[in-house]
């Protein structure tokens, strides 16, 4: 068992994946009732991976996610209120509901447009980490990824370039064990499909429970510390799974009962929250008030982004070249 | 005869020529997974159970290697049929598609050839600028490729059946709004038609006129072919007799019809959903510009998606993408030159 | 001032620009190697020893990498100048440059800029189909992307210079046979031309009026432009007096200056080495028959490379290209209009 | 070292590697003349991977080639009077002069059009592969690449695809040090660029003297037996030198004479011509005039190919789409 960090600590991770959880399972509710736009992505049952990896990261730092961003953005810190409007498409979206649920970020926060394209933001990262090493920076880029992603050409093309210009960059494979309804077995066939790879670019890789938040920050540590460092890039692989389908309308039919159970048992928020109990880190009056404080100012912003003004249809127009913006 | 939704359509024509010639095999991802949705939108779903899955195949996301394997399996024997879930993902595959199979037949000097259908959902419907766009106008510019847009059941069989038996790479843009199938989309149009049981083509190059009429010429494609319909009974009330024409395919596209139609109003206008600024339908006007010109009594009218990226909120991407409000609008004024 | 060629013009605009912004550097396949050429066009060669490997990247081939590096450096506040080799290349990148840099200004409700330079060399030179294309027709119909084709060494110089401070991404087209540089290429141009040392640049979306004229209006691009003026020479003592326009950049595109010069000629005709069918004289052409048809005394023509791959022979290859004769025979045909 | 063949078969391959070196050389002196028009990237030095690889392929059997295809054309059996009118744009040409020197093959004895975009053979080659399972045939494709074609995200996909769908399919790497002017060190971190990356995808790979035709062709038969027998692909890095320059105009500054001299005492051609002699397989004199006949054929065939005729500029029109070829 990974050591639990002093108090702060931990229940500052524990407050962050409970967030991400309620978020996506407000948002879920919401997109039930017919009430929210468009199509979702959505990341509850990995919110470790994106705790555990973002956690230590600077405000200077960048993360690059994908079509499953909420989870990452949330951990970097893109504010609650801009997320939600942004699902709403309103006007004080995170991207003044240009981008939608798939392109949610907020640049200032280090936190780059999601990319919807599968395998897009991997030769990005590998650019955002260049400029980091090129402007003597000690930041570095993480880079989130499927294991879906790890079959497309940009993965070879990206992590290739890294391991040979030595980038500050951590290349994080979130493998749920499917892409979108397809096993990552039918398409792959190495046990650990980013993991694996390491060795045909020459970039040391780690294997890891991505159910635990704690066994992921401390991998993610040396991570960061190596790339901090100049000694290049690391490809960590988290093992982990999906609570909902692959998106809006996805029953997952293709998965088992028997994997469901298995994976649901070891749920990343019940889990480390039992061992919070368990160890004394916090109560159950502690967490269970945490919980409903998260869940309160959730539904807060829901009512905030439900009344908030939608963008003018003519702004539609601007914003195709640059106007000066925040970067 | 059966009322099917486009998506049933295209399921059939794959299914009878699957069927028919053993050469013809699907392959994308997610294209058909025992608990899927067959593609994105239901096309493909069910074709494992008949055909098994060596003739259909579910593949890595690899957008490099799915149109590779057109392009090889293609030009030496066989018939893919590749689904790419959302159109926005050529771009991942253009030097396949450019390069490759667009070139290959010349290149070698007539001696090879690439039968190879690639079927790209297009179309705006509230999921952002990276699953969105109407990419039809990239593809016209491509000589050896052929580019397909069916709107109707009828036609999308027919057309689909037509294009596998090409024996050329073929592009079908099918429109997310148009499917009907069993996903459902915000805003879809509702169209079931008939369309008949076993084997039937309809021919590429030759457009159909959806209506009628004297003063005005609108060639508008897929949604837009509805849109334009929609805008064409209101003016019809005003007084304003619009002749629709849907080309159905765009290349090899039919002058001939859109010719005869100009013949009579005198006026041309067409509208797509893909952006403005070297769409396809400044290749239309440009063609009248340069060989009808006499024959125009107004200005040739583009209504197109504005040049911007689709933006997701409804708001915004209902103002992007030409609405019949202003379909109307530029006819009316076209009436009026 | 120097009587540079282009391909030097743009180098110096590169070393004046990487001396002022240290946020400025240069990357693609071969760029600078000892002992090698520059890129294939001797454009940047001589940069390492100036910059150090640290500014000029030698880079794998793997377009993607180089295209989403510039995209990802770019967004956080350096200014990549990419070489590309050959720009039929840019079709291996297509998703960085269209779904990535293209849209991503716009998809972060314009917090985040993309400013970055990819340099595509173009036009046919004997190479076979997949080293000779131009391409530029494909790029002006994606919104948030900037064309640029610079055809003279002063506008080399200060349309790159101009490009690399851009906060947009930037293509930039350079015509093989315009390079003038060190790699001899047939059929290539003469032109050096006077290049001032020293800052200067020159603003996108203003055309060059290459010669004055009452009659037709040409505007064409690149190799092109030299055609037409060519073309221009002899016609005028046929008593056909043309103006040529340059537009320099394609988007921005100067409609003005188009606009003015068809009020008084009347007649347009464009002329460019992209392929015919949707190619961006079309979008021109449309463009006029929309806002000017009546300022126009006669079909707009469009004088394109025809719609085939380049083929390599030169009976085939010089066939295909617009020829300054061919540009002669259209103009003729559209004065007698 | 490796068994010496009988002697049709030994001297067979020596035939094809002599008339390859002999195709380039002429070549590349029409070249300098400035008679033949366009660019050339030339395989003279690399002749054993070519005859090694393409020896006992069927005709029925694939080679997919690259931008420096002639060796790998000829060996398959592209007729050199179509490969010479095709250098000179002539109707006779294997392309009919649409194609050129980056573009010479004949499907009509498997040798695919060649691919003059690095690395966009490969995913060809899986689909031909594929073909060649699905019609339950035993033929297989031998796709040849480059050392810097491995770093291309193409490379990625094919190979993964091909290892997941078990395709009939020998991947071979000509590792020549250099991509155009790039030291491959430069841009890869591996030994072996490609057959290290086997452990990738569940490739099996083997490194093969590139300059030894005996040690390529036993390896082709394992690889081919594999691929034919349904074991799905092998990768084969083949280590072998450029003679000439990358192309036209490439004077080769960019490598050293020493390392120059060290791969040219180990001349595929001459090295394979010292065993012959040596181990009596062949007298000088058989050897001299192999050799010389070879000269005298491709020196009518230039004569020929000068003399034929050009193709009618219109021609250019036809053949964008089919028009019912060979195939
Ligand atoms: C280039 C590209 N191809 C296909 C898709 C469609 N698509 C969206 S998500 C997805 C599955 C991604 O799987 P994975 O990388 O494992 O990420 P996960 O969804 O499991 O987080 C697919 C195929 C896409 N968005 N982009
Ligand atoms: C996609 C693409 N990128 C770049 C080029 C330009 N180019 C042609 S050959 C070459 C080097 C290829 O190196 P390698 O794969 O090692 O093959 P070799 O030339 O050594 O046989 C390059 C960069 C190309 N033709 N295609
Ligand atoms: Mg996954
Ligand atoms: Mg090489």
């Amino acid at each position: 068992m990974f050591k639990m960090p002093e108090k702060e600590r931990a229940i500052g991770m524990y407050k962050k994946m409970c967030e991400i959880r309620q978020y996506e399972e407000t948002i879920y509710y919401l997109f039930l009732e017919g009430i929210m736009p468009g199509t979702i992505h959505q990341s509850h049952g990995q919110e470790a991976c994106a705790v555990g990896m973002i956690y230590d990261l600077r405000k200077e730092d960048y993360i690059l996610t994908t079509h499953r961003p909420a989870g990452h953005d949330l951990a970097k810190g893109v504010s609650l209120r801009s997320m939600m409007c942004e699902m709403f498409g309103k006007a004080e979206g995170c991207c003044k509901g240009k981008g939608g649920a798939m392109h949610t970020g907020d640049i200032s926060v280090g936190a780059v447009t999601a990319n919807a394209i599968v395998g897009g933001n991997l030769p990005i990262a590998a650019g955002v980490a260049l400029r980091c090493k090129m402007l003597k920076t000690d930041n570095v880029a993480v880079c989130f990824f499927g294991d879906g992603a790890s079959n497309e050409g940009s993965f070879h093309e990206a992590l290739n370039a890294a391991a040979v210009w030595k980038l500050p960059v951590v290349y994080v494979c979130e493998n749920n064990l499917y892409s979108a309804t397809t096993s990552i077995k039918m398409t792959c066939n190495l046990e650990n499909v980013a993991a694996d790879r390491g060795l045909a670019y020459g970039i040391p890789s780690e294997v890891v429970d991505g159910n635990d938040v704690l066994a992921i920050n401390e991998a993610a540590e040396r991570a960061i510390e190596r790339a901090r460092k100049g000694e290049g890039p690391t490809i960590l692989e988290l093992k982990t799974y999906r609570i909902g389908g692959h998106s809006r309308n996805d029953a997952c039919g293709y998965r088992t009962e028997e994997e469901e159970k298995e994976w649901f048992s070891r749920d990343p928020i019940a889990s480390f929250r039992a061992r919070l109990l368990n160890e004394g880190v916090a109560s159950e009056e502690e967490l269970q008030k945490i919980e409903e404080e998260i869940q309160a100012q959730i539904d807060a912003e829901v009512e905030y982004a439900q009344n908030a003004p939608d963008p003018e249809p003519e702004s539609a127009l601007r914003e195709v070249y640059w106007e000066g913006g925040i970067a | 005869m059966a009322e099917l939704s486009i998506a049933d359509a295209l399921k059939q024509a794959l299914q009878e020529e699957m069927r028919r010639d053993e050469t013809v095999f699907c392959l994308g991802e997610d294209v058909d997974i025992k608990g899927g949705m067959g593609g994105a939108f239901t096309v493909t779903k069910g074709l494992l159970d008949e055909f098994g899955p060596e003739r259909v195949l579910n593949t890595p996301i690899a957008e490099i290697l799915i149109s590779g394997v057109c392009v090889g399996a293609g030009m030496t024997g066989m018939r893919p049929v590749a689904d790419l879930q959302y159109g926005d993902f050529l771009f991942c595959m253009m030097d396949q598609l450019v390069n490759q199979a667009a070139k290959m037949c010349y290149m070698s000097g007539g001696k090879v050839h690439i039968p190879m259908v690639m079927r790209a959902p297009c179309g705006a419907t509230n999921r952002g600028a990276q699953h969105a766009q109407s990419l039809e106008s990239y593809f016209i510019h491509v000589p050896g490729l052929k580019v397909i847009c069916p709107s109707t059941p009828y036609d999308a069989k027919g057309l689909m059946k037509q294009a596998i038996r090409d024996d050329n790479p073929v592009l079908v843009f099918e429109h997310k709004l148009l499917y009907g199938g069993a996903r459902k989309e915000k805003d879809a149009i509702k169209i079931a038609g008939e369309v008949p049981e076993g084997d039937y083509t309809v021919e590429f190059g030759k457009a159909a006129v959806r209506k009628e009429g004297k003063d005005i010429t609108i060639v508008a494609n897929l949604l837009m072919s509805y849109r334009a319909q929609e805008a064409a009974k209101v003016l019809e009330e005003e007084g304003i007799s619009c002749e629709v024409i849907d080309p159905r395919t765009l290349v090899p596209f039919d002058y001939e019809t859109v010719e005869k139609s100009v013949k009579k109003t005198g006026k041309l206008m067409i509208v797509h959903e893909d952006t403005y600024t070297g769409g396809w339908g400044a290749q239309v006007s440009s063609h009248f510009a340069e060989h009808n010109i006499y024959d125009l009594d107004a200005p040739i009218k583009v209504v197109a998606a504005y040049d911007t990226p689709i933006p997701f909120a409804s708001p915004m991407e209902d103002f992007v993408i030409p609405s019949t409000e202003r379909i109307l609008e530029a006819a009316r004024e076209l009436a009026k030159a």
